[in-house]
Formats: C-alpha cells, sequence, structure tokens
C-alpha cells in the first residue's frame, strides 16, 4: 500500500519540478497578493504585525488552489487518469499519493512566500520559526485534503476556474479562521492562547484526510 | 406513502395556522424587545429547517453514493434547494431583527456566520448541480459535496465561536430559549417550529415531484429517438 | 485459465441519454485475436473501455476472466492491458520515467530488464530520455503499446492500434499480437486497416450502431470482409 | 416601539413573499413538464 502511495508521490513531485516555471507564476501571485493587501491597508509599522498571519493565509489559500488544480489538469493530459483508473492502484491510494504531493507543494509555496510577509509586515518570525512551521503544515494538510478531493471534481467542469474557489472557500473556514488564529498565538510567542485554534486544524485534518480517502472513488470513477 | 403525501400539505397549513394564532394573539410581548421580537418565531424555526435540510441531503447522498438509487439523488438536490431557500430566509429575517435592535444591519455574532458559510457551501452546491454538466458524474461529485458538507458543520461551528461576536450578553436571549421567560414563548417556539418542518417538507416533496417529472422527459426523449 | 477472457451478455452503455452500447453479446477466448472494424460512432472505443472495465456497462452483464466487471479487483485489473486514443503517458516525463512509473503501479518484477526490451522493441531506446512532449505522434503511440505490454496482460484491448505507425512499426506490431495470441493472451483491437490484420485475426467482427452485426471465425478474405462491410453499414444505416 | 412594527412587517412578508414565489415557480415548472409528457407521450403513440 505504502509503496503505490510513494510511487505516486515520486511521480507528481518529479512532475512539479520539471514543470516548476509556471509553479514560479502562483508565487509570483501569492507576493502580489502580499503585496497589494499591504498597501491596501497600509498599516502603521506597529499595527502591521497583526495583520500578518490574514494576509498571510489569504495569499496561501489562492495561490494554494491554482497549484492544486494545475496538478489535476496535468494529470487529464493524455488522459493519464485513464491510465491510473486502470492500474491495480487503490484509488485510496491514488488520493494519500496526490495529497501527500499536494502538502509538499504547498509547503514550499509557503516557503517561499512566508520571508516575504515577514519583510513587509514587520513580522517578528525567525524566534517563533518552529511554531509556525506546525501551524502552517496542519493548515496545508487540511486545505489539500479538501482541494484534493474537489481539484478532481472540478477539472472536467467547465467553469472550473470558478467553481473550485467557490466550492472550496466556505467549506475551508475553520482551517482559515483556525490558522490565523493560531499564527497570531505562535508569532506572539505562546501556544497557550492557541489551543482552541490548534484542535480545530487537528479536528478538520483528521475528519477530511479520512473522508477523502473514502469519497475520492467516488469522484475519479467514470 | 401516498397518504402520506396528501396529507402533507394539510397538516402544514394547520400546524402554520395554528403557530400564527400564537405567535400574533396569544403569546405575550416580550419585555426588553418588543414586538419586534416576534421575528424570533420565524428565524429560529427557518434556522432549524435549514439545518434539517441540509442533514437529509448528507443522508440521501449517502445513500445515492452506496445504493445507487436515482430516488436519493432527487431527495437531495430537493432537499438543498428547500434548504438554501430556508437559509436565506435566515439571512433575510436576521438583519431585520438586528437593525432595530442594535442598529447595525450585520454583526458577525457566531450563530449569523455560521448561517451564512452553510448557505455559501449549499449555494455552491446548487450551482455544482447547474453548471457541472448533465451527466451522471455530477449527481455523484454533488453527493461527496453534500457529505462533505454536512461534516464541516460542527468544525465551523467551533471556529466561529472563536471569533470574537458582538454584544455575548444580548445574544442569548436572541438565540435560546433561555431567553424566552414566559412558558407560552416555548409552546410558540416549538410550534413555530414544527410548522415550518412540515412546510419545508411539504416544499421537498413538492421539488422531489417535479425531479421525477424531468427524469420521466428526459426517458421519454431517449425513446422518441429510438422509435 | 479456464474461464473465459470475456464473457458478455446484453451490454448497454448509454451517455447523456443516447444509448451508445445497444445490446452486445461477446465471448472472447484466451488465444483468440478478435478484430472490431465498424463505422465512426458505432461504439468501438466505447466497447474497448466498458471491457477494460474503464466504464462501468448501464445493462447486461460482463463477466472478465470469471470475475463481474462490476468489482474491479487489482487482481483482475492486473491481467487487463489498454490502450485508446490518448497515450495514458505524462508529457513532462520521459519516455522511461513513464515506463519506470507505470512499473511501479504494476509490481512489474524486474523491471529494469522489461523496460529496456520494450524500449528495444518499441524502438525508442534513442528517445528514452527525452520529454513525451516532443515525440511524434508515432513514437507516443509506440510508448502507450510499451506502457500496456509492460505488466503482461493476458487480456489487451487496443483502440486502433496502428494509428500514426509507420509500415515497420505497424509490420512488428502485427507479428507480436500474433505471436502473443499464439502464446494464450486474449486480443480485441479495433481497426480501419483491414488488410493489415486480416491475415491474423482468428475472429473479425462488425460493430454497428452499438450492437455486433455480423462476425465470422478464422481469417478473412480483403475483398470478402468488405463487401459484407458494406452490406451490413449500408444495409442497416 | 410603534416603528419596530414596520420590520416585524417586512420580515413577515419577506417569508412568505420568498415561499409564495418558490412554491408557484414549482407549480408552474410542475405544470409545463406534464404537458410536455403529455405531448412526448402522444407522439410515440403516433
Amino acid at each position: 500500500m505504502w509503496r503505490g502511495v510513494l510511487t505516486v508521490l515520486e511521480k507528481d513531485l518529479r512532475i512539479e519540478w520539471r514543470t516548476k516555471e509556471s509553479l514560479a507564476s502562483f508565487v509570483v501571485l501569492g507576493v502580489l497578493l502580499v503585496v497589494i493587501f499591504s498597501v491596501a491597508i497600509d498599516p502603521s509599522p506597529q499595527d502591521a504585525p497583526r495583520l500578518a498571519p490574514a494576509v498571510l493565509w489569504a495569499a496561501f489559500v489562492f495561490t494554494g488552489l491554482l497549484g492544486i488544480q494545475r496538478g489535476f489538469v496535468l494529470e487529464r493530459e493524455n488522459d493519464c487518469l485513464g491510465g491510473l483508473l486502470a492500474s491495480p492502484l487503490d484509488p485510496a491510494v491514488l488520493y494519500l499519493g496526490k495529497l501527500a504531493a499536494n502538502v509538499v507543494l504547498l509547503a514550499v509555496m509557503q516557503a517561499l512566500v512566508l520571508p516575504l510577509v515577514a519583510v513587509l509586515l514587520h513580522a517578528e518570525m525567525a524566534r517563533v520559526l518552529p511554531a509556525l512551521i506546525v501551524v502552517l503544515l496542519l493548515g496545508n494538510l487540511g486545505f489539500a485534503a479538501l482541494a484534493t478531493l474537489f481539484a478532481a471534481m472540478t477539472v472536467r467542469a467547465r467553469a472550473r476556474e470558478v467553481m473550485l474557489p467557490v466550492l472550496l472557500l466556505p467549506l475551508l473556514v475553520p482551517v482559515l479562521i483556525g490558522g490565523v488564529k493560531a499564527t497570531e498565538a505562535a508569532l506572539r510567542g505562546g501556544f497557550g492562547a492557541a489551543v482552541g485554534a490548534l484542535g480545530v486544524l487537528v479536528a478538520f485534518d483528521a475528519i477530511f484526510v479520512v473522508a477523502g480517502v473514502l469519497l475520492f472513488e467516488q469522484v475519479i470513477r467514470d | 406513502m401516498r397518504v402520506l403525501d396528501a396529507l402533507l400539505p394539510w397538516a402544514a397549513l394547520v400546524v402554520m395556522l395554528l403557530a400564527q394564532w400564537l405567535i400574533f394573539v396569544v403569546v405575550p410581548t416580550e419585555a426588553q424587545m418588543g414586538i419586534v421580537q416576534r421575528i424570533f418565531y420565524f428565524h429560529v424555526p427557518a434556522a432549524w429547517a435549514t439545518f434539517l435540510c441540509f442533514f437529509v441531503v448528507a443522508g440521501a447522498s449517502a445513500v445515492y453514493l452506496w445504493k445507487g438509487s436515482r430516488a436519493a439523488d432527487r431527495l437531495a438536490l430537493a432537499s438543498a434547494e428547500v434548504g438554501v431557500l430556508f437559509c436565506t430566509l435566515v439571512l433575510v429575517t436576521g438583519p431585520i431583527w438586528a437593525r432595530p435592535i442594535w442598529g447595525v444591519w450585520w454583526t458577525w455574532d457566531p450563530r449569523l456566520t455560521m448561517t451564512v458559510i452553510l448557505w455559501a457551501i449549499y449555494a455552491g452546491y446548487l450551482m455544482l448541480r447547474a453548471f457541472g454538466g448533465a451527466d451522471e458524474a455530477v449527481a455523484r461529485y454533488a453527493a461527496v459535496l453534500g457529505i462533505v458538507g454536512v461534516l464541516d458543520i460542527p468544525v465551523i461551528r467551533v471556529s466561529v465561536r472563536l471569533l470574537h461576536g458582538i454584544h455575548p450578553a444580548v445574544l442569548t436571549t436572541k438565540e435560546g430559549g433561555s431567553g424566552l421567560t414566559d412558558p407560552m414563548m416555548r409552546t410558540t417556539l416549538y410550534v413555530a417550529s414544527l410548522a415550518m418542518l412540515l412546510l419545508a417538507a411539504w416544499l421537498v416533496a413538492l421539488r422531489v415531484r417535479t425531479a421525477r417529472l424531468e427524469a420521466e422527459v428526459v426517458g421519454l426523449r431517449r425513446e422518441l429517438d429510438h422509435v | 485459465m479456464s474461464a473465459p477472457a470475456i464473457l458478455a451478455r446484453g451490454l448497454r452503455r448509454d451517455f447523456g441519454g443516447v444509448a451508445v452500447l445497444a445490446r452486445v453479446d461477446l465471448t472472447v477466448e484466451p488465444g483468440e485475436l478478435l478484430v472490431l472494424l465498424g463505422p465512426n460512432g458505432a461504439g468501438k472505443t466505447t466497447l474497448l473501455r466498458v471491457l477494460a472495465t474503464l466504464l462501468r456497462p448501464s445493462g447486461g452483464t460482463l463477466q472478465v476472466f470469471g470475475e463481474d466487471a462490476s468489482r474491479r479487483s487489482p487482481a483482475t485489473r492486473r491481467l487487463i492491458g489498454h490502450v485508446g486514443h490518448e497515450s495514458a503517458c505524462y508529457p513532462d516525463l520521459s519516455g522511461r520515467e513513464n515506463l519506470e512509473f507505470y512499473a511501479g503501479l504494476y509490481d512489474v518484477p524486474n523491471a529494469e530488464d522489461r523496460i529496456a526490451e520494450l524500449l528495444r522493441w518499441s524502438g525508442l531506446e534513442a528517445a528514452a530520455r527525452r520529454p513525451v512532449r516532443v515525440y511524434s505522434r508515432g513514437m507516443t503511440q509506440r510508448l502507450a503499446l510499451a506502457r500496456a505490454l509492460l505488466h503482461g496482460p493476458e487480456l489487451l484491448l487496443l483502440d486502433e492500434p496502428f494509428s500514426g505507425l509507420d509500415p515497420a512499426a505497424a509490420q512488428r506490431l502485427q507479428s507480436l499480437l500474433a505471436e502473443l495470441a499464439r502464446a494464450g493472451h486474449a486480443i480485441v483491437l479495433s481497426t480501419h486497416d483491414v488488410e493489415r490484420v486480416a491475415a491474423v485475426a482468428t475472429r473479425i467482427a462488425i460493430l454497428h450502431r452499438g450492437s455486433i452485426a455480423w462476425s465470422r471465425q478464422g481469417a478473412a478474405d480483403p475483398v470478402v470482409l468488405a463487401a459484407s462491410y458494406e452490406a451490413v453499414v449500408m444495409g442497416r444505416a | 416601539m410603534s416603528d419596530n412594527l414596520g420590520y416585524l412587517f417586512a420580515a413577515y412578508t419577506a417569508v412568505w413573499l420568498g415561499i409564495f414565489l418558490y412554491v408557484r415557480r414549482l407549480a408552474r415548472r410542475g405544470r409545463e413538464l406534464e404537458d410536455e409528457i403529455r405531448d412526448l407521450r402522444r407522439r410515440i403513440e403516433s
């Protein structure tokens, strides 16, 4: 079972690496979002750190959506999805492989956007980096769990660029709220206040990774 | 089943009339908020109907995915549509009530925030049904969304509580039954809720009938092509 | 293999209300090479995808190696090789990487030798390192065939396998198919290139308006075949 | 408190208007479909 997951993961990461130019375009979008938010809100240096978490997560969600959607567009080229369906691979294994690839993809995009937010919004991150990484990864997992399930669904729909955000964003509210609140607490140095937010993220991840594993087959069947 | 279908509209009508009578004649006016508080007897029952509809969507979706029964798929679509209707009513009556009490149309209080998010999820469900294309795969996608939507409700409920709402003190009187001092108020709320649920059930039944007719038209058209 | 490779009775498949496959009755034993002829839109591609358990039938029954197609157990899927109109190969990966990925999916024993052998057979050794995106149509088709043969399937389902192949490659494919059939594999392929397969086929059938309208055992003389094809397609049009 | 009656009335009409419009839409759609079914049946028999 895990060999199948690794096979799919390795293939997806190799393709992401091969097509990294277009991934760069998503990171540029993330950067633009951060710059625009910063300029639009125009916070004073003292206020800026308070806004960093919201700007961070808003940029992550939009760039992440594009990255994951593109993953499935690639899968449909030459009907590779048909090849995967024909293989003896269990759909749940296929889902976990793609989920892992998407988490790595999101983490890489976040790692590129994070320093920029730190600089632009004067958010002091170095000291609390480990805690921050934990929060980001928790948020990533939940986001990728649902995005992987729904990207497979909307890739065939006509208005797919609109459809994925419309279906996914309301469902992702817990990740957005949990992520922002937990990031705020992490930036303030203590996880104390963030127990609720972390709980939401962990619960969300648990529910939707399991739901993804069970429901993925229904989404990619004939 | 037939008897239930025929009985449903009448039951809904009778209980609804009883509810109107209770709301506008019998129940005493709430001390603090005055007459406008009666909106409460529409707002909360509509919220109950919304939640019930969305749980029916999830149940019917699960049955459709694992049993493949077309009727379950139609029921899921019907109760999603009716659910969004009642959710809209909640979102309309909410601000109309908040305006005179707090002087503001909208507050990010957990209950209202939750309702907006649910409205967005199931409006997305209806969009997926409409734009996802006619083939059978869309029904499966909608079913998956129907199940995921309901699984998300508890997590959303907890996460919106992390947002600080407005005047928590006032909320309790607005929200829960605890704010209802007079026992008659509580009875009125239950009757009004029952009336709204029966009404919702009737609307769902009507919508299922329409969906069945639509399926029949498709079937007849196919037959016509083969003749 | 006692059970027949394919046992289909009253197979039906609809798309958006239109019955693409009306009533297909078909039995294919191991060692048979069945050639499907028929005009475009007769349902050849759909039939091959249903037989490969990629598409669920809307009606009728289908058993592949004795197992009901709807079960789609991994063991049965391992026995099937399918090549459709699309190559199912990743354009951003090289030919070799595509084969390595599929070898991983199918747990192919001693994958390296198997891949080397198929690259030689398909004449893609030189291009093995280059991304499939730059492959010609013929090269992509040969890679797709190599991919489908990689895990040694007992049942081969090929949708117009000769399209895009140069004569030499087509000749190599034709002799390989004959060899595989003799070795006990079951093969079903659709084509418009009647001469190419007439000599090799163990059975020829014509699919018309979603069901098998004509079928003959044994290879057929191309002239006779063309005449009956005309009669069937024109007669029923 | 009297102007609040306006708000109550607004909410009341909003609720019943919403439900009425929906029921009317369903009824109209139902009639359309029934006519189409009758028409299709006739054309199939002939």
